[in-house]
């Protein structure tokens, strides 16, 4: 078994390191299949491992690391029906990635690259599943965010590739310093990383110390899983493959936040203020990206959206429910986002491009992927019997039972609206009105498409009332809420109601106008209705305002821009410069200030006196002139800072086009005053008035001096240097 | 007897010393330096060690006085001129030299040899035993020695000659 | 019969000065290689030491003990512990990588390889020396082939920097040859043994321990360097040729560490722990200041120097902690630095070669066009910022541990050194973004990937980072035994 | 019998006088005289010392017989040094030779 477990880890790695050291020897046309084929054995290896688990073979191990102080920091390996479970997802929709790939990365030159690092990232999540230790789990969990920069940037000779990879590592990396605290926390109070035996000690511990440490934790899931506020860098890493983005930020990667919860959730259970925390902040998040997801106009950003969303979902099964409830809707999701994600795939590599405006009627020509499109639509939806419909039906009965009103009504609103969006980019990608060229994907993109199709059918059953609720009981769950009709029939209503508008709204008719404006716009609404216009124009313009701001995303990126960034930037030029001018011109100030009085005593030139009270007195006018400049500096950055908040509450205003020029200026603005710092450290490095920079380049010169070239001033000097030293040991010397 | 002698000698070099530096003509200071050399050697005979006295009279009075003589001549065929306290450093330098006279005093002061009581009594070194001495205990450094001089012969000859190698 | 191995280590340097003084000018190649065996011959020494080393003992091993002056109680008297051979270790080896480093200078061939031996010379003597006049004569060698280096074989503006280097070091190490010199009489014991003055110093009243420890304190402050004494650092870097970049922040910057682990805590305790406070606060300054500045540069050369600063800043927090964990991973630090920051000066150095420039806008699209070196490059960059499994992670892993565990210490400076991981991601990312990623640069059309030889340098140098971030206990086992001997002295 | 100290300090005074006309003087040639000056006064302390500390093993009749040897040494290759600065430059003026200053 732990043999077993070991080898599933290491065929993919080997395949990582096959790929990478073989760069050259393996023909990329070759390439795929080493690490399918390891891929394949891990699959199988993890079935074996699922049903061994099932037949009730779970174990657990763990090695001393290396030991701090005499505490150990154990790694171990850990198969319990979680990580079983877990095992299973990973390699499945890894296994079924990497085929498609296959399809849609043809013709691709760095394919060799490309597989290793998909197999590096399925080993990193694989030891995330299995890792009985924290510290184990982090180190995957970090390699995990590393190769997730690697596949983001995998076109790196884009420049939004590029940045998207580093946003996405450097925010998830934010949240990671929580976990890192959060784990050293653990190991300081309770004295190991061991999962288990954290268990059994953290009941010993006062639960606000408890609380707050588990808290640290989440924040790496936070960042991890997009939750609110580190969510913003997984629509930017749909700059990445979509084959990655299906694997990485829709299955597993994503998911891995979700699983660190689940795998230490004894801990949250004994601190239910943590767990209200993870139910909130989830909660908030599903909401929150689902507004965003409605208006968005790139299919991968609205999936991308839908991820942060039901993750936050999952966040909230987690918090209001049990383990099994989070972990239920994990595994759906993977199975139906990973569906749409990888659909999404196949209609960009036909058309080239991602933006629904510009899709239209694709159904007659890529029937395999609009039908297995609508089948992730109504799992995504919560159509019964759908996969989805199951998942987020216990969630939704969790939160009414425990009393989570606020929750619940949410987390139900978020249900319509995702019904909504999902079926708003159906409508408009497959059913649109204009026809466009196209042309069904290779079968080995469609194949892996029908498999995800039909497990998206089916495996919601596995936790239904038909099946006893197995994967709950199989999760360890002793007894499972009955199911309550009336909130089924609530969430089907509501999600009904959402298909049926984005129905009216973009369901295109053959032959009749287009209903592109939506119903929202104010045209329609005064046809159809009668409502009165100057009503009208202050909810058209209120409607324009949000859909504005829901499309702009809340300006959460420009917001972390203003406040979070660009202060950082600007506080690093700022130190960069005080350290220029500041701590390296006083201490050469004083060196050469020594000197010229060391000159003066040497009596070598009284010229030299009243040089050095001439550049003393330089000196000092550049220092208070330097600081002169830092509040001038300060200054600028206010302003700019002001600016830049009446550019956002311009663009804030609705005003497209504004936005654009406010945006500029505000780029403007920053532009100039980074050429100003420029200039002002240009200025004073050069300028030899400005008595520091003078300082600065003189002190070489300066220091030249002592050169002098007098063969008798060497042996004066050295002379001075030992009757120095005499007179130290005099004094020294007496006591 | 021996103290009015010390005392005399002791003058004689002192001012003989100073003259050295001071005086304008290079050709008086190495006669200065000349009779500086000689009482020297009179002090070391009065501290028992006759041998060195001999030696001092012989190599330093005798030829290296000599041999700066005749740098003297050849590279200063105007031998006036050469002003005294000229230098630009001379500040410095006597600021130097007073407070470094001073620390040596003050070590002088402090340390056990400024006791009046110290005094042995020796008998006079014989070069026997010199030589004995030198060729036993310090063969080795002697040789050395050697070794140091002939380079400097070697390379005394060869910056004077003017042969370019290479 | 005994061999001297340390002194074999750390003469064996001056043996090659010797035969490449025999060897003709112009004849470089020639030069290159002695000079590199040479280097290679104190690493052999002490991989044979290695296997002698007794890892469990508390006590000095090798000891050399040879009367040198002794009216005033001076020895030759050298010996090691796990602290200093660990950096022996890296010293070795970073030479080695230095010399070889070092076959792309083409002028002035062998004064340029004599002084990079007699720097070998002194950096190990440095580690091996246990009699302070001895340690601060090494101390002293390391300047001025370093002064020189810089100055002749540097960049534009190298006299500047390289007086500024000598200043800075200068005066620092002036203050801590006073301290020596007040800890001798102060003790009066006529001895100069750093072992032997570490009862003596423990015995001060705190009011004679505190201007000692100063004195101290501004030599290896200097070296470290601890803000606001850093500045001289980036110029240095920035002028210096690759291969003296690689030493000066390999080995030079950790002879400060090594005076704190050697010298200024076990002898002065009190007045160490009188200034902990304040030593924390500088760490972590160090740390952030050092990030964000390297986050404000556009010459790659400067910002590996400020990273370096910031880096060092966890060798002092994990000083302060003063527990097993703070010191083991303040030691741990120091190797990984070693190699880590030696390294990516290494590729620094590369690039340069290639390109002619530093200027990060100028570069640009390596990964693309030189995969391998970007790889390496991007490689370097994780272990720096502290991937986990890579040896960069547990130094500061070990650092945070310490931090939290020190009861005398608020887990709030953890929390910040910690948030400090995000900066130090955001500053490599971002040059790894403008260097490796994006368009291809102008300078870059004629590049070309690492050659075999270079390969042959730095792939020691990848291997041991990944070994001590898998299976840290090996490292750990080296100085474990020292580190905790030394907490032994410090509390009683 | 003439205590130890009297010869300690003349030929401290001695040696200042010789430092002083080294650090002063011009002429090279006076300079190395100088130089002479400062090695005799080291010489007499030797000697001094010989007598008084050591009566017996006259370690420092000795070492000043080899403070002689490099003092002849030494005085012979600075003449040399004059003489080729003289033909090189037709001058022993020390502070017309300023090659060193940076």
């Amino acid at each position: 078994m732990f043999e077993l477990t070991l080898i599933m880890l290491a065929l993919p790695l080997s395949a990582f390191v096959v790929l990478l050291l073989g760069g050259k020897i393996i023909p990329p046309k070759k390439s795929p299949f080493v690490a399918i084929t390891a891929m394949a054995i891990s699959t199988v290896l993890a079935w074996a491992l699922l049903i061994a688990v099932i037949l009730g073979k779970e174990f657990e191990r763990h090695f001393t690391w290396f030991d701090v102080g005499g505490q150990i920091v154990h790694l171990g390996v850990i198969l319990d029906p979680l990580a079983a479970g877990m095992l299973l997802v990973v390699t499945m929709v890894a296994l079924l990635v990497q085929i498609y790939s296959l399809g849609y990365m043809h013709g691709e030159k760095r394919m060799n690259w490309y597989y290793a690092a998909l197999s590096l990232f399925t080993f990193a999540m694989l030891g995330v599943v299995v890792s009985s230790s924290l510290i184990q789990l982090l180190i995957f969990w970090e390699l995990v965010g590393l190769c997730s920069y690697f596949l983001i940037g995998f076109w790196y000779e884009r420049e939004d590739a590029s940045r998207a990879a580093k946003k996405a590592f450097l925010t998830t990396r934010t949240g990671d310093v929580g976990f890192l605290v959060g784990a050293i926390l653990f190991f300081t109070v309770l004295g190991t990383f061991h999962i288990p035996t954290l268990y059994e000690r953290a009941a010993s511990i006062n639960p606000n110390l408890l609380a707050v440490m588990v808290l640290l934790l989440f924040a790496g899931a936070v960042g991890k899983s997009a939750q609110l506020p580190l969510h913003v860098w997984l629509p930017d890493a749909m700059a990445g493959p979509t084959p990655v983005s299906a694997l990485i930020h829709a299955a597993t990667m994503v998911a891995a936040g979700v699983y660190l919860v689940a795998r230490t959730y004894p801990l949250f259970e004994m601190a239910p203020v943590a767990l209200e925390v993870v139910a909130y902040v989830g909660a908030f998040t599903a909401f929150f990206a689902a507004t965003i997801a409605l208006v968005q106009v790139d299919i991968k950003k609205i999936l991308a959206y839908s991820t942060v969303s039901q993750l936050g979902y999952m966040m909230v099964g987690l918090g209001v429910g049990s383990l099994a409830t989070g972990m239920f809707h994990l595994t759906t999701h993977a199975a139906f986002k990973a569906l749409l994600f990888l659909t999404a795939g196949s209609v960009i590599h036909s058309l080239h491009t991602q933006d629904i405006r510009e899709m239209g009627r694709l159904y007659p020509k890529m029937k395999v992927t609009a039908i297995t499109t609508i089948i992730g639509g109504l799992a995504l939806a919560g159509v019964p019997p759908f996969a989805g419909f199951w998942s987020k039906d216990e969630i939704l009965l969790e939160a009414a039972h425990n009393h989570f009103t606020l929750i619940y009504y949410l987390a139900l609103i978020t249900a319509g609206l995702t019904a909504f969006y999902i079926f708003r980019l159906i409508f408009l990608t497959f059913f649109g009105d204009e026809e466009v060229e196209a042309h069904e994907s290779p079968p080995v993109m469609t194949v892996p498409l029908i498999v995800l199709a039909v497990v998206s059918i089916f495996i919601g059953f596995l936790n239904s009332p038909f099946l006893n609720n197995a994967f709950g009981h199989f999760l360890g769950e002793k007894e499972a809420l009955k199911p309550d009709l009336s909130i089924m029939a609530t969430s089907v209503f509501v999600a009904f109601a959402g298909i049926f508008v984005a129905y009216r709204s973009y369901y295109f008719q053959p032959g009749k106008k287009s209903r592109l404006n939506s119903l929202l716009s104010k045209r329609i609404l005064a046809e159809k209705y009668w409502i009165n216009q100057a009503y009208l124009r202050t909810f058209g313009f209120v409607a324009d305002f949000l859909r504005h701001v829901a499309y702009n995303k809340y300006f959460v990126d420009e917001f972390y821009q203003l406040v979070i960034v660009r202060p950082v930037h600007y506080f690093a030029d700022l130190l960069y410069l005080f350290d220029l001018k500041v701590i390296d011109g006083l201490v050469n100030s004083i060196g050469w200030a020594t000197l010229s009085v060391a000159y003066s005593v040497g009596g070598f030139d009284v010229a030299v006196i009243d040089k050095a009270i001439v550049h003393f007195g330089k000196g000092a006018v550049g220092v208070s002139k330097i600081m002169g400049g830092f509040d001038v500096e300060i200054d600028k950055i206010s302003v700019s800072m002001g600016r830049g908040a009446v550019g956002v509450s311009k663009v804030m205003g609705g005003a497209d086009s504004k936005t654009d020029k406010a945006t500029e200026s505000l780029g403007w603005t920053n532009l100039r005053l980074g050429w100003l710092a420029r200039g002002f450290d240009l200025g004073i490095v050069d300028g030899a008035v400005n008595g520091v920079g003078l300082l600065i380049a003189g002190i070489g010169k300066r220091l030249r001096r002592i050169q002098s070239g007098y063969l008798q001033d060497y042996p004066l000097i050295m002379f001075l240097t030992v009757l120095t030293l005499i007179i130290v040991v005099i004094f020294l010397g007496k006591k | 007897m021996a103290q009015s002698i010390f005392f005399v000698l002791a003058t004689i070099i002192v001012l003989a010393s100073l003259m050295v530096v001071f005086s304008d003509n290079p050709i008086h200071s190495v006669l200065f330096l000349f009779v500086v050399l000689f009482a020297m050697a009179g002090l070391y005979v009065l501290l028992n060690a006759p041998f060195l006295a001999a030696v001092q009279v012989l190599i330093y009075a005798g030829a290296i006085t000599v041999l700066i003589l005749f740098v003297v001549m050849l590279t200063s065929p105007y031998i006036p001129s050469v002003k005294l306290l000229e230098s630009k450093q001379s500040d410095a330098a006597l600021l130097v030299v007073v407070v470094f006279f001073g620390a040596l005093s003050q070590i002088l002061r402090t340390s056990s040899w400024f006791d009046p009581g110290l005094k042995t009594a020796p008998k006079v070194v014989k070069t026997a035993k010199i030589g004995e001495i030198l060729f036993k205990e310090y063969v080795l450094p002697f040789e050395l020695a050697s070794v140091v001089l002939l380079a400097a012969l070697i390379g005394a000859v060869y910056m004077v000659s003017g042969v370019k190698w290479r | 019969m005994k061999l001297p191995l340390l002194s074999m280590i750390t003469f064996a340097p001056v043996l090659g000065i010797l035969v490449i003084s025999l060897i003709p000018r112009g004849k470089d190649m020639l030069i290159r290689r002695v000079a590199t065996i040479f280097s290679a011959l104190p690493f052999v020494f002490i991989v044979y030491v290695f296997t002698q080393f007794d890892f469990g003992a508390k006590k000095m091993q090798f000891i050399e003990r040879i009367p040198w002056i002794k009216q005033v109680g001076i020895f030759y008297y050298m010996g090691i512990d796990g602290i200093s051979i660990a950096l022996l270790f890296v010293t070795g080896l970073l030479s080695i990588m230095a010399m070889l480093a070092s076959w792309e200078i083409k002028e002035r061939v062998k004064e340029y390889f004599t002084l990079m031996l007699f720097l070998e010379t002194g950096m190990l003597g440095v580690f091996v020396a246990l009699d302070y006049i001895l340690f601060y004569i090494f101390w002293e060698i390391t300047l001025v082939p370093m002064y020189f280096l810089i100055g002749i074989w540097g960049g534009p503006r190298r006299e500047y920097a390289a007086i500024k280097f000598f200043i800075y070091t200068l005066l620092g190490s002036v203050l801590m040859l006073l301290a020596i010199l007040a800890l001798y009489f102060q003790a009066d014991i006529n001895s100069f043994s750093i072992t032997q003055l570490w009862k003596a110093g423990r015995t001060f009243a705190l009011a004679v321990q505190i201007p000692i420890f100063l004195g101290f304190y501004a030599g290896f402050a200097v070296k470290i360097p601890v803000f606001p004494f850093h500045t001289w650092l980036p110029d240095a870097h920035v002028e210096a040729p690759t291969a003296v970049s690689v030493l000066l922040a390999g080995v030079l910057l950790k002879l400060g560490g090594y005076g704190f682990f050697r010298i200024a805590m076990p002898s002065f305790p009190a007045a160490f722990e009188r200034f902990v406070p304040w030593l924390v606060v500088l760490a972590l300054i160090n740390i952030i200041y050092g990030a964000y500045v390297a986050m404000a540069q556009r010459d790659l050369k400067k910002l590996v120097a400020y990273s370096s600063i910031s880096h060092m800043g966890y060798i002092l927090l994990g000083l302060v902690a003063l527990n097993e964990a703070g010191l083991d991973g303040s030691m741990f630090q120091m190797v990984s630095h070693g190699l880590t920051t030696g390294m990516l000066f290494l590729l620094v150095g590369i690039i340069y070669s290639r390109t002619h420039t530093r200027l990060i806008s100028e570069l640009g699209g390596m990964q693309g066009k030189v995969p391998m070196l970007a790889g390496a490059l991007a490689f370097d960059s994780m272990a720096s910022l502290g991937l986990p499994g890579l040896s960069g992670f547990i130094g500061e892993f070990l650092v945070l541990v310490g931090v939290i565990m020190a009861a005398h210490l608020h887990p709030v400076f953890a929390v910040l050194a910690a948030l400090n991981i995000v900066l130090t991601a955001g500053y490599l990312l971002w040059m790894i973004q403008r260097v490796s990623l994006g368009k291809i640069g102008e300078k870059l059309k004629s590049i070309t990937d690492l050659s075999g030889f270079e390969l042959a340098y730095l792939i020691p140098l990848i291997v041991l980072i990944l070994l001590f971030g898998l299976y840290p206990t090996l490292l750990l086992n080296i100085f474990d035994v020292s580190v905790k001997n030394i907490l032994t002295i410090m509390g009683g | 019998m003439i205590p130890l100290s009297y010869y300690l300090v003349l030929a401290a005074l001695v040696f200042c006088i010789g430092l002083f006309g080294a650090l002063v003087r011009k002429n090279a040639v006076l300079v190395l005289l100088s130089l002479e000056l400062m090695l005799n006064a080291i010489v007499l302390n030797l000697i001094a010392f010989s007598n008084f500390a050591t009566p017996v093993t006259i370690k420092g009749q000795i070492f000043s017989l080899f403070v002689m040897v490099i003092a002849a040494s030494e005085i012979g290759l600075g003449l040399a040094i004059v003489l080729f600065l003289y033909r090189k430059r037709a001058t022993i003026e020390m502070d017309k030779f300023t090659e060193l200053k940076g």
